[in-house]
């Protein structure tokens, strides 16, 4: 974000679109709590498209101006208020989880339906109620302007998700859940050891006066480690992954979708707002690399337990697991220092940027496409085991085609949306002179190959037995997994303009030198 | 020494003393209790960082005195959670252990599986 | 108030919280000291009732208002109240466990 | 070395030994109790920092409550212990956790040591705009006016976790009442307890509300108190706890954030924007959220003490909503 000069204290146009992004899912769980019932997926399913109407709207004022829009809430300005504010960033996930929020609502009608006329039930109320809340956090997550109001979203968002990983009340998804949530207040109390030390330091814990304000200090870089820690344990990066396929392979598939698609969009994003945002001056390339390699780690060895798992959702959970290490090549690529130091030219920065950013925008919708796929094969053949896949693909093609389609994001075929965003990294990472993390690529390219013809080639062999599907699967459904699913392949037809909305409010200093 | 070094120093140690529980206890209710230490230190960082902020008359800043008052909150939300969690899985499975076996249950095909 | 009252204030002020500290003290240590859970219990009550009643009551001189003094005094009441029944309740399940609580 | 000071150093070591004992104690219900006892002397400690409210907070809430719910699982879990305390990590990875704290101490302590000169603090810019708010106490200030949205949040916060322990029931008492863990057989002192203490509690609690806009307190200090003798008196069996499925239960339960969202919402129309006050009547509004928001904060806090429900909704029909027998997905 901009130096402080260039950003009044004043809220600006649009800002108070922002207010009514954080606000409206706050209704939504208020409503959906009191009035209980059906009312809950009433008010989610009117929610959802009008949550993504908003984000588009955003999403537009930025783009129109050109600059990041502000809300100064209350009027108190910061650093003793609290503003929301949107880049191009910001307004790029709103809108991606606009779509998938929104496509997640309609795939989840028919399995959290209430009977007209009956009572409230247990898992619609609590599925619908979580999906508001976790898009209410998503929001205030992507415009919040302050570390600690971002702490508190961040908890929103722990709280809205890990109820959805035991919603089936098996013995084994409580145990995940339980697990889930240790890593993640764990994750979140080394955050708010974070910004404690920050406040400490520099009196603020407004992003903008912050990046203004941090020196390249000791405090600084304990501050940062600490937060990173707490935030790669929330997004599961290897090593600290072990908490994810169980959960997020655990929950009814709508809550598997949103759990891998945003929940762990949340914090990773956050990771990126420290290091781009709070703290521009300070990222030093061992950190980087180390970062990086860790990415690179996690995509070899997510690739590879994905591969040997014998139930498709395991699968999808390892292949984010997986999926997520490409987010990390960001942090080796995309810093205007960096590549300045390494003699490139400086537009391989944006690059970079653009392609870890569609990474991650693509992944979400593929993955929310698959997991809604791998849902309703489960529920058309009673099971998840691969091996029992054989000729699902000629009874089913609409879904299998979905999952295909998601699978070629994240493998990086063309033309998929992965495809841009991996390509973009690859050539970012030669052109930088980082040749290892192209290499990485393609072996994480290659390995998401396997796993993903692992389940279609089964699927569109031709079976011995035919196929008896145990419950009928509504053609809407697979309407919506397929059209998400389209989505995630037309991400990469997107023309070249769109990664402009992705710099608006990036820092524009090559290096801030350490004063 | 003053006394808000001092009970800063304390912080730092709880915040040592809980991040240790947290990792080596293995029963999840000895961790649960081992994160409110762990959260009491940071408040307890915080605190000491608001006395030294006393300025206007006031004893304290109150921006994190602020801060501290909504973490305690969160942090017994986030308590209780874990304690429903924790009491469910063992009514479930008659044990309270995070090492349970790998899912072997076949997956309901249902909307809740 | 006159210099000779606050003297006198001061004074009852010393020699009750004091003594009520005393009081503490001596439950403290027959907490740790007393063999089982009754004479333990029995200990604790003693800086319960003395030792908080007699520290309030060196408080009250220098409370700043009637309101404040009422405050005080609804603090000895309280623990009281709370003090004797939860005494009540541990000797309950000391009696029950056969004293090995 | 002043007597003060001294006072500190003694309470600074007994919090430490008290936390030792809270990790290293063998029985989980020792721990607890170790933790209770913590965080009573941490509130003491913070009225040393000059932080009253986060000390009634921490009383109330963080060893209050929190004690409350943590010693009710210890005592349900004891069976579980032997077994679980045999998966005690090896000694490489205790040594291994062990220099990963002491690091990250040590890292904290010389933070603490070598403090940045001069201490920043927002404390003038609180105080500057004290005055137009008509608000006494800049904690109030800072958490219903400087900094709304958080507290806003955190509202919603705790009724997810509401909805998350709910979410634990079987689907078949959804609707129900939670069954309190604590059986009404310690006899008629705490009977006759939960039938003196509430009138005087509900006293304490609202004037704890009422002051916190002048001095120390406010709503969740107000709050946890009212909460606190619910909770007795749901414990000793005198009041059942409320079935989940009624509409005006569901309706206190959302009321306070609902009442500070629709103020919020107001400030686009009559004041500065959302979440912004008309300065004639800053502190009567405020006032009014704290009220509303203490009423709510009560009843979440009893309902988490209390736990899911754990018996069937009584009258399926005759409830404002009854929870159907047909249930989906299951």
């Amino acid at each position: 974000m901009p130096h402080p000069d260039a950003i009044s204290a004043a809220s600006t146009s649009g800002g108070a679109l922002l207010v009514v992004a954080i606000v409206l899912p706050i209704v939504g769980v208020l409503l959906a709590l009191a009035l209980g019932g059906r009312h809950a997926e009433r008010v989610a399913l009117a929610l959802m498209p009008t949550l993504l109407a908003v984000a588009a709207a955003i999403a537009l004022c930025v783009w129109r101006t050109g600059e990041i829009a502000q809300y100064v809430v209350g009027g108190w300005a910061p650093p003793l208020g609290v503003a929301f504010r949107a880049d191009g960033l910001s307004a790029a996930m709103a809108l991606t989880t606009g779509v998938v929020a929104t496509a997640i609502a309609l795939f989840a009608r028919p399995a959290f339906a209430t009977a007209p006329g009956g009572g409230e039930t247990r898992g619609p109320l609590v599925f619908w109620t979580l999906l508001i809340a976790i898009c209410g956090a998503l929001n205030a997550i992507w415009f919040g302007g302050d570390l600690f109001t971002l702490y508190v979203a961040l908890e929103l968002l722990t709280f809205g998700a890990v109820p959805l990983v035991c919603l089936d009340g098996r013995p084994e998804t409580i145990a995940a859940a339980l697990r889930y949530l240790l890593f993640a207040l764990f994750g979140s109390v080394l955050y708010l050891l974070g910004t404690v030390v920050l406040y400490g330091a520099y009196g603020t814990l407004d992003i903008v006066l912050l990046a203004d304000r941090v020196r390249a200090v000791p405090i600084s870089w304990i501050a940062a480690a600490l937060m990173t820690a707490g935030l790669l344990a929330k997004t599961a990066l290897f090593p600290l992954h072990l908490w994810l396929p169980p959960a997020h392979a655990g929950a009814p598939a709508a809550g598997s979708a949103l759990l891998s698609a945003l929940v762990v969009k949340g914090s990773f994003f956050l990771v990126v707002r420290l290091w781009f945002d709070v703290m521009p001056g300070l990222p030093d390339q061992a950190a980087a690399q180390i970062l990086g390699a860790l990415g690179a780690s996690a995509i070899i060895f997510g690739s590879v337990l994905a591969l040997r798992q014998a139930r498709l959702k395991l699968l999808i959970a390892y292949s984010t697991v997986a999926q997520i290490g490409y987010l990390f090549f960001l942090f080796p690529l995309a810093p205007k220092s960096f590549v300045a130091a390494s003699g490139a030219a400086l537009a391989w920065s944006g690059v970079a940027w653009t392609g870890g950013i569609l990474q991650m925008i693509s992944h979400a919708v593929a993955k929310a496409a698959m997991f809604m796929a791998a849902g309703l094969l489960g529920e058309a053949l009673g099971h998840d085991r691969i091996a029992g896949f054989g000729g699902v693909g000629r009874v089913l093609p609409m879904t299998v085609a979905a999952f295909a389609l998601g699978g070629m994001s994240l493998m990086g075929l063309p033309p998929s949306g992965g495809f841009v965003a991996k390509w973009l990294l690859l050539t970012a990472a030669v052109a930088e002179g980082q040749w290892w993390w192209a290499v990485v690529i393609l072996i994480g390219g290659l390995l998401a190959a396997g796993y993903v013809f692992r389940v279609l080639g089964p699927a569109f062999a031709r079976s011995e037995a035919p196929i008896t599907l145990r419950a009928p699967v509504s053609r809407q459904r697979e309407a919506v997994v397929l059209a998400l699913a389209v989505c995630a392949l037309l991400l990469g037809f997107l023309p070249l303009k769109a990664s402009e909305l992705l710099e608006i409010g990036r820092p524009d200093t090559a290096e801030v030198a350490p004063r | 020494m003053t006394a808000t070094t001092l009970f800063g120093l304390c912080g730092a140690a709880l915040v040592g003393l809980g991040l240790f529980g947290v990792v080596v206890h293995p029963q999840p209710l000895r961790k649960i209790l081992a994160f409110n230490l762990l959260g009491g230190g940071v408040f307890l960082l915080f605190g000491a960082i608001a006395r030294r902020g006393a300025a206007a008359g006031m004893g304290a800043d109150p921006v994190p005195q602020a801060m501290v008052i909504t973490g305690i909150v969160v942090a017994f939300s986030a308590t209780a959670l874990a304690v429903a969690l924790v009491l469910r899985l063992f009514e479930a499975t008659g044990g309270a252990s995070l090492n349970s076996d790998p899912p072997r249950t076949e997956p309901a095909a249902g909307p809740d599986g | 108030m006159s210099a000779l009252g606050n003297f006198a204030g001061g004074f009852v002020t010393v020699v009750a919280v004091t003594a009520g500290a005393f009081f503490f003290l001596a439950g403290t240590a027959g907490l740790l000291r007393f063999p089982d859970p009754l004479t333990r219990l029995h200990a604790l009550t003693k800086a319960d009732n003395l030792g908080l009643g007699l520290i309030v009551l060196g408080l009250l001189p220098r409370a700043t208002g009637w309101l404040d003094g009422l405050k005080l005094i609804a603090v000895w009441l309280l623990a009281q109240l709370v003090g004797a029944t939860v005494t009540q309740i541990i000797a309950r399940v000391a009696r029950r466990d056969g004293g090995t609580a | 070395m002043t007597v003060g000071f001294a006072f500190d150093a003694g309470l600074a070591v007994l919090v430490l030994g008290v936390a030792v004992w809270t990790i290293a104690a063998r029985a989980a219900f020792a721990a607890v109790v170790g933790f209770v006892t913590f965080g009573l002397l941490l509130a003491l400690v913070w009225v040393r920092l000059a932080a009253v409210d986060v000390a009634l907070t921490e009383a109330a809430i963080g060893s209050g409550v929190t004690g409350a719910v943590l010693i009710g699982a210890a005592a349900r879990l004891r069976p579980t212990e032997a077994a679980s305390a045999a998966e005690r990590p090896g000694a490489a990875m205790r040594l291994a956790a062990g220099a990963l704290s002491v690091l990250v101490a040590l890292a904290l302590a010389a933070l603490v040591l070598f403090p940045p000169d001069p201490a920043p603090t927002l404390a003038p810019q609180a105080a500057l705009h004290l005055a137009a708010l008509d608000v006494g106490n800049p904690v109030t200030a800072v958490l219903l006016a400087y900094r709304a949205v958080d507290t806003l949040l955190e509202k919603v916060v705790l009724l997810l976790a509401l909805l998350g322990v709910w979410s634990l029931a079987p689907d078949r008492f959804w609707g129900g009442a939670a069954v309190p863990a604590v059986r009404p057989d310690s006899g008629g002192a705490l009977v006759f307890l939960a039938r003196v203490l509430p009138p005087v509690g509900i006293v304490v609690g609202v004037y704890i509300l009422w002051v916190g806009a002048i001095a120390p307190g406010g709503a969740f200090q107000g709050g946890a108190i009212l909460a606190a003798m619910w909770i007795l008196s749901m414990m000793t069996g005198l009041t059942g706890a409320p079935e989940i499925g009624r509409l005006p239960l569901r309706l206190l339960l959302v009321a306070g954030p609902a009442a500070f969202l629709l103020v919020g919402l107001a400030g686009f129309a009559v004041a500065d924007g959302f979440l912004s006050y008309p300065a004639a009547i800053a502190k009567s509004l405020i006032i009014a959220i704290e009220a509303a928001l203490t009423l709510s904060i009560a009843v979440i806090l009893g309902l988490l003490v209390a736990g899911p429900p754990s018996r069937e909704p009584r009258h399926r029909d005759a409830g404002h909503r009854p929870a159907g027998h047909g249930e989906a997905g299951r």
